[in-house]
């Protein structure tokens, strides 16, 4: 098992009180597996990506554990976390397109960057990489401004994977790109891992669409907690939680992209999470609702691999 | 790059020009006969020989011919360097006045701006995001950088100068030297020169001081600081990439300081009487001398211009954006 | 949001201490010639007296009084910082939002205006203005320093306006056929008011150091007392020499205490808009 | 290409050592007096440049910029001691005594009614060691055939001056002005005929005359932006001729950048002599700081010259006398005396005449005519004459109705006047006239001053001298021009005055009561007519430090009463006799 999350709750501190982000949070990501994260804004998923590798400054780790490889990590100790990050788990971010220093080229910062970790850069298998995603050794010597958005991006996929590490957390990368890029991208992520240059990966996005075509499983979280795991397949055509379901049904189409206001297109909204209700937090909004959705459904294996929060999943 | 620097002097060359004009048009629009105040200073008894000096004077100074030929004689001269002559100092041309006040000023400027420079932007960004520092060191900044600057020399003045006299508080060097190699008088100058560079320099520290410290919050949050962070980056390096971005707004704060900083340069010459642009601006205006006025504000604009032109220079130098031809923030 | 943003502001450190002294200031200005019943120039007490509970911050070397001088010079200062920092935050508002929104040919000109007039070192244009005239006041002083302070305002105006122009809202204004004025000002100037609003605190303390300095070069107004003038006034009658430091220390004070507060308003202000800033 | 390394090259010479190094050496600047100027075989002081302190002598207060000229015809702005220390006058004349001695000149009389001989000292020699002659003498004064030399006018009445030998010239006029002459006396400096000759009229009044080479006790040595520094000359004519002795080696005039720093120094002892106006400084002539003034109590100094307020009389009211009058019995000059000035200034005779020329005041005449300080006869005086406040706003309207509201213009920046102008716009008001001050920038204010465009101006034009005609001249000067530059501001025209100023003019300056008959006529004028109203003395500020020299001029009994001044003009009356008396305070 890559990777082990057990109960993990991590809150943001806010004036009026503490954001329940992620609230109790337990799933497993094996090893090759190739994880879709999808919800909608708000539902805890960029969370979780984030405690996974670094806590912003709001963000307080109240309970749970992360094994990564069989060894924990300490979620709310920002330098013992440096011992994991890049070269265990390392994170391709949302904003890719400023994630790199303006003022240095892009091959003396990564120099620089691999030093700092006590890491000897090879030039050559940099650019061995490089070249894996399409791009020429010359871009070590330009500056991020003389970058297009694709090739900067193409450029922190290599630099975040460079140490081959065992989690890769790719973070809503695609959002910003048009849909032929998208599926580039959705290519490159699939060969790292087919070259055993990251281990497992865990792709968070809101667009269920695009992960299916490269996800091994999906796993869906609403209001901070997760809603539904299982293999991709299985997740899009025979959802069992009544939200992936509305979900899934709002899709055109499977494989076919699909706007992001359908996702909340779902009637209702999400619940506050600064004190959120007991029970199923989906409870308002769902069609099957009940009295034991007063009680929090566990997150139970219903089937080899699928796991479902709802009392009426069975 | 070459683009880059074609608007910048296209630019200087524009500001130059309305200078100039400006320069020109303000003292021959306003009251007051320059040749007239010069002549009652004169004492002279007797009517017909005022009369026949005002002539004199007023050819002298071109002010009896049309406008448009004043105004072209005045960049004509001005192109040969020629200022014009001091009322005040009476026949010294304007522009060997202001070349012999020029090496104080620049004696204090120069040093002044480039320590509190460098000493601000250091302190600032290693103050930005220490609690303690930012806590206690910090205000000080502030009110370093509110102070008026003329406020601080007369402090600097008083408590140091006259209260401790430990410094002089008035002059170049000690009225009982000349100048020479030798280790006095040098020591006289520095004696002299201390007060009026630690008043510009401490205002001018508090100001780049607080400024790095915000630049530095913000770069902080970069997202180029996130993702270094994230990839496990050592403070260390953050910090130098952060300072190293932060920096750049600075240099072109050290552009639009520039004035601010001549401006409590001149003040702070005042203050201290010292021997510089600033102590004859003072003069001029309390003599009325305007052409030495005029050729003193050409030539803090010129020296402006051409600071300009090497920060420019150095932003070039620190910015790749602006060598990569996209063309800089600045 | 508003309760959020109230919410950090009553918070902020900064920004209540700075608010404080502005407000105990202009109420000093404000109130404090009404206690007395003499002007600021009159000669009431004896010469050169230290403060006293008579005369709080002594007399001056004619026996004026300091404290009345200084209460007097408060309303002055206020009143050229606040007419010249809207002045300036007026024209580099236009300035800042025409160049930004229309972009094109408006723009390239207006920048060229912009960055002559940022180039020219502003105290000694001022300088020379006021060298020539003849009858200085308040008015003509704040309205010099504003013709010549509001580049960087407009500079910083125009960027961000220039990054509105595109936004989804302003499209729609103009799609729906909506003048460029009106657009402007109902769509650009409230998305950025706080920006706006830190813009004229930067430009009302600006505004004040550079009086001030006119002031005690001996270009302030002819008429009337201000802080500045107390500065310029006690350097020519020696005050430092005859150690008569209530009068250099309290007009100096008063500047940099509500130049002081206006800076740490807007740092305060800052992190309140912008919560990336805010501490926690 | 020179022209633009003018330019750059100090912009580009950064640091501070090239800034002393250049800023320093301020006489190696194109203008400045070239190197081999140091005449009179004047060393470099010891001890790497520094002057030794107890053989150096610190004045300041007479120049406000840089030296700029050496050229004694410029009296006005040339370096301090130019005229004085360089060159000479023929006579000198002490107004405390009122008496001229001969100095240059041996003795002078009128020979004829139309004639003057003037016979000259022997051996006296220039500093580059040529003998002094009659010739000196009569090019100097013929240099003011020149339209553009001050003295120019002197060649309206005055027909030739022709050497008899080489120590006697006869001048002979064709007006006997024996009141101006005795002026020009002692005010001519002489020029050296041979270095002078062959020099443009352009050369001689604008000529910045860079090596001075004159018959007085001192020679250049050096100078910077801020100081003039002067050596003794060894073998001035005056330590064999009259046994008088210069002791300081050195004369360091300090350029004063402003007032407050000429106090800073002088407590510090780094002044022997200010002559600067010092607000304050009763306090510390009272304390123990070391500092001396002429009087130790009120008014401390002697008195230089007269502050006038001058009616503009060509327009309403002020063309109305009783008006004026009324004005000049409306101002509170006591609360400027002792509130502006704390008591360092003295209230002025009704005539305005100097406390040196106390006995040309006909004390009759002031006695019935003079005014003071009296707000209700004011109020009566304007009542009597239909001047009354109609509107009941406190300010009276004139008999016609109109409003009256006056300016009175002081230039901006002339701190002690402009407190002095609030102070009368107040006392005015407070009887009735409103009078509101005002302060034009100077070059504004001469401009309407001269065009005869204000209502109400203060001037301190003229200077002590050796006689009061100046002060008339200054006062009732016809006829009246487009532009009135120096004199009759306020374009009062009486053409007996005038008459009579010209009469004074050739009285004979030892005939006192000759005099005396005239100014009394005047006085009585002035006072019925009040064209102008005198309000106080300024102050010779004068003050000093005993702790390198000593023997300063005070009104202790034993001590010298010289002026006690390098101000210009002033070493002539008595300045350079002032430097004969001095003496080192330790071991002299």
């Amino acid at each position: 098992m890559a990777l082990n999350v057990t109960d993990l709750r991590v809150y943001y501190r806010t004036l009026r009180g503490e954001v329940k982000a992620l609230d109790g949070v337990t799933f497993s990501v094996a090893d090759g597996e190739i994880m879709g994260l999808a919800g909608e804004s708000g539902s805890g998923k960029s969370t979780l990506a984030k405690s996974l590798i670094r806590l912003d400054g709001r963000m307080r780790h109240v309970g749970g554990t992360v094994e990564l490889d069989g060894k924990t990590m300490p979620l709310s100790d920002d330098t013992g976390m440096d011992r994991f990050r890049f070269r265990e788990v390392s994170l391709i971010p949302q904003y890719s397109m400023s994630a790199l220093n303006p003022t240095r080229k892009i091959g003396k910062m990564v120099g620089e960057l691999l030093e700092s970790r006590g890491e000897r850069p090879e030039r050559a298998e940099l650019e061995r990489r490089l070249e894996l995603v399409g791009l020429s050794k010359d871009v070590l010597d330009r500056y991020p401004i003389e970058l297009s958005g694709g090739m900067k991006q193409r450029v922190v996929m290599v630099v975040s994977t460079l140490l081959n590490p065992s989690l890769l957390i790719a973070d809503e990368i695609t959002s910003a790109l048009d849909v032929s890029s998208q599926k580039a991208v959705a290519t490159t992520l699939l060969g790292f891992r087919d070259r055993g240059l990251v281990t497992s990966m865990m792709v968070v996005t809101h667009d269920i669409s695009l992960v299916y075509q490269i996800a091994d499983t999906i796993m869906v979280m609403y209001a901070g907690r997760l809603a539904e795991k299982a293999p991709a397949d299985v997740l899009v055509t025979a959802p069992r939680h009544p939200y992936t379901k509305q979900l899934i049904s709002a899709l055109p189409e499977v494989g076919v992209r699909y706007e992001d206001r359908r996702l909340t297109g779902i009637p209702g909204n999400p619940p506050s999470l600064l004190k959120p209700p007991g029970g199923c937090r989906f409870r308002d909004r769902c069609p099957l609702a009940f009295e034991q959705c007063a009680e929090q459904p566990p997150f139970a294996e219903v089937a080899p691999g699928h796991f479902v929060a709802c009392w009426k999943a069975e | 790059m070459r683009r880059y620097f074609g608007r910048k002097l296209l630019i200087y060359g524009l500001t130059f020009f309305v200078a100039v004009t400006i320069n020109w048009m303000i003292p021959r629009f306003m009251p007051g006969d320059p040749v007239q105040s010069m002549l009652s200073r004169a004492n002279v008894a007797q009517p017909a020989a005022v009369e026949a000096m005002r002539a004199h004077y007023t050819a002298m100074f071109g002010l009896d011919l049309p406008l448009w030929q004043q105004y072209l004689n005045f960049w004509g001269s001005l192109l040969k360097g020629d200022l014009g002559i001091s009322i005040w100092l009476f026949p010294t041309p304007v522009s060997d006045v202001i070349v012999r006040a020029v090496p104080y000023t620049l004696g204090l400027l120069i040093p002044s701006i480039l320590l509190s420079w460098f000493a601000g932007n250091r302190f600032g960004a290693f103050a930005a995001r220490r609690k303690w520092l930012d806590n206690s060191v910090l205000p000080i900044g502030y009110v370093l950088t509110a102070t008026p600057y003329m406020w601080l020399a007369i402090l600097l003045a008083w408590a140091l100068g006259i209260v401790a006299g430990i410094f002089p508080v008035a002059g170049a060097y000690g009225f009982d030297l000349q100048a020479s190699w030798s280790w006095t008088f040098l020591g006289s100058l520095a004696q002299h020169w201390f007060l009026p560079f630690a008043s510009l320099f401490l205002v001018a520290f508090g100001g780049w001081a607080i400024g790095m410290r915000n630049m530095i919050i913000y770069e902080l949050e970069a997202d180029y600081v996130n993702y270094l962070r994230a990839l496990g980056a050592p403070t260390r390096l953050v910090r130098r990439y952060a300072f190293r971005n932060a920096i750049l707004p600075q240099v072109t704060g050290l552009a639009l300081q520039l004035g601010v900083l001549v401006a409590g340069a001149l003040v702070t010459e005042i203050v201290f009487s010292y021997p510089g642009l600033g102590h004859l601006i003072l003069q001029a205006i309390q003599n009325q001398d305007f052409f030495l006025l005029q050729g003193t504000f050409l030539f803090i604009v010129i020296g402006v211009l051409i600071a300009n032109f090497i920060i420019d220079v150095a932003y070039v130098l620190v910015d790749p954006r602006t060598r990569t031809g996209m063309g800089g923030a600045a | 949001m508003r309760n959020e943003a109230l919410h950090f502001a009553l918070r902020n450190r900064k920004l209540v201490v700075g608010t404080v002294v502005i407000a105990v200031f202009l109420v000093a200005g404000l109130a404090g010639p009404l206690m007395f019943d003499h002007g600021p120039n009159d000669y009431v007490g004896p010469a050169m007296a230290p403060p006293s509970g008579e005369f709080w911050f002594g007399t001056t070397t004619f026996g004026q009084d300091v404290f009345a001088q200084f209460v007097y010079g408060l309303r002055a200062t206020f009143l050229v910082g606040v007419l010249g920092g809207v002045l300036a935050a007026a024209v580099g508002m236009v300035v800042g939002f025409v160049a930004g929104y229309r972009g094109g040919w408006v723009d390239e000109l207006l920048n060229m205006l912009t960055n002559i007039v940022l180039v020219l070192p502003a105290l000694v244009v001022l300088l020379i203005i006021n060298a020539y005239l003849g009858v200085r006041s308040i008015g003509v002083q704040a309205l010099f320093i504003g013709l010549t302070s509001w580049p960087w305002a407009a500079r910083a105006i125009r960027a961000q306006t220039f990054s509105l122009r595109s936004r989804d809202f302003v499209d729609l204004a103009r799609l729906s056929g909506v003048r460029t004025p009106k657009i402007i000002l109902r769509e650009i100037a409230p998305n950025m008011s706080s920006y706006l609003f830190l813009t004229f605190i930067l430009l009302f303390g600006s505004a004040i150091l550079v009086a001030a300095s006119l002031d005690f070069i001996g270009l302030g107004p002819t008429q009337g007392v201000s802080l500045g003038l107390m500065l310029n006034n006690a350097a020519r009658w020696s005050a430092l020499q005859l150690g008569l430091w209530w009068w250099f220390i309290p007009p100096g004070a008063g500047i940099t205490a509500i130049v002081g507060a206006l800076y740490v308003m807007n740092v305060g202000l800052d992190e309140v808009f912008n919560p990336k800033l805010r501490e926690m | 290409m020179r022209n633009r390394s003018r330019f750059l090259i100090p912009v580009l010479a950064a640091g501070l050592l090239s800034a002393a190094c250049s800023g320093g050496s301020g006489s190696s600047t194109p203008t400045g007096p070239a190197e081999g100027a140091a005449g009179g075989g004047a060393a470099a002081p010891a001890d790497g440049g520094a002057f030794p302190r107890n053989e150096t002598l610190y004045t300041s207060g007479t120049q406000w910029g840089p030296p700029a000229n050496w050229n004694p015809l410029r009296e006005w702005d040339c370096a301090t001691g130019t005229k004085g220390l360089v060159y000479e006058t023929l006579f000198m004349y002490d107004p405390n005594t009122d008496k001229f001695s001969p100095w240059l000149a041996e003795s002078g009389d009128w020979t004829g009614d139309l004639e003057y001989t003037l016979k000259l000292r022997k051996d006296i020699t220039w500093s580059d060691g040529k003998p002094f002659t009659a010739d000196d003498v009569i090019f100097t004064f013929e240099l003011g055939k020149m339209e553009t030399v001050p003295y120019h006018p002197l060649w309206s009445w005055m027909k030739s001056a022709t050497k008899v030998d080489d120590q006697t010239i006869k001048f002979s006029f064709s007006t006997a002005n024996h009141q101006e002459w005795a002026n020009h006396l002692y005010s001519r400096a002489i020029v050296p005929k041979h270095l002078w000759e062959g020099r443009s009229e352009d050369e001689v009044m604008n000529g910045v005359n860079e090596k001075p080479v004159g018959t007085g006790p001192y020679a250049y040595q050096s100078h910077d932006q801020d100081r003039m520094v002067w050596i003794k000359r060894d073998g001035w004519w005056a330590t064999k001729a009259l046994n008088k002795d210069v002791k300081p080696k050195y004369i360091v005039d300090i350029v004063n950048s402003s007032n407050e720093v000429a106090m800073g120094l002088l407590l510090q002892k780094g002044l022997d002599l200010s002559n600067n106006f010092l607000p304050g400084i009763a306090n510390l002539v009272k304390g123990s700081f070391g500092i001396k003034t002429f009087y130790d109590q009120p008014p401390y100094m002697l008195s230089a010259n007269t502050t006038w307020m001058w009616f503009n009389t060509a327009k309403k009211p002020m063309d109305d006398k009783e008006f004026r009058k009324a004005v000049a019995y409306a101002i509170d000059t006591k609360k400027i005396v002792e509130g502006v000035y704390g008591n360092l200034v003295k209230g002025s005779d009704p005539t305005g005449l100097l406390p040196q020329w106390d006995k040309y005041v006909d004390k009759n005449v002031t006695s019935t005519l003079g005014f003071s300080y009296n707000p209700d006869k004011a109020k009566q005086l304007l009542a009597d004459a239909g001047y009354k406040d109609r509107n009941g706003d406190g300010l009276v309207e004139s008999p016609s109705g109109a409003k009256i509201s006056l300016k009175l213009i002081v230039p901006a920046g002339w701190t002690d006047w402009m407190e002095a102008a609030r102070v009368i716009s107040s006392s005015a008001k407070a009887a009735g006239i409103d009078i509101e001050a005002d302060f034009p920038d100077y070059n504004a204010l001469v401009d309407v001053r001269n065009q005869g465009k204000f209502d109400l101006v203060l001037n301190n034009d003229k200077q002590l001298a050796n006689t009061p005609w100046l002060y008339y001249d200054y006062l009732f000067r016809l006829p009246v021009q487009k532009l009135q530059s120096t004199t009759n501001y306020g374009r009062y025209e009486n053409k007996r005055a005038w008459e009579l100023t010209q009469q004074l003019d050739q009285v004979k300056p030892e005939d006192i009561e000759g005099m005396k008959k005239v100014t009394s006529e005047l006085q009585k004028i002035q006072l019925e007519d009040m064209p102008v109203v005198p309000l106080w003395y300024n102050g010779l500020w004068s003050q000093t430090t005993n702790s390198t020299w000593k023997n300063w001029p005070t009104s202790a009994p034993n001590a010298p009463k010289y002026p006690p001044t390098v101000w210009r003009n002033w070493l002539e009356m008595g300045g350079t006799l002032m430097l004969t008396e001095l003496q080192p305070a330790s071991g002299g």
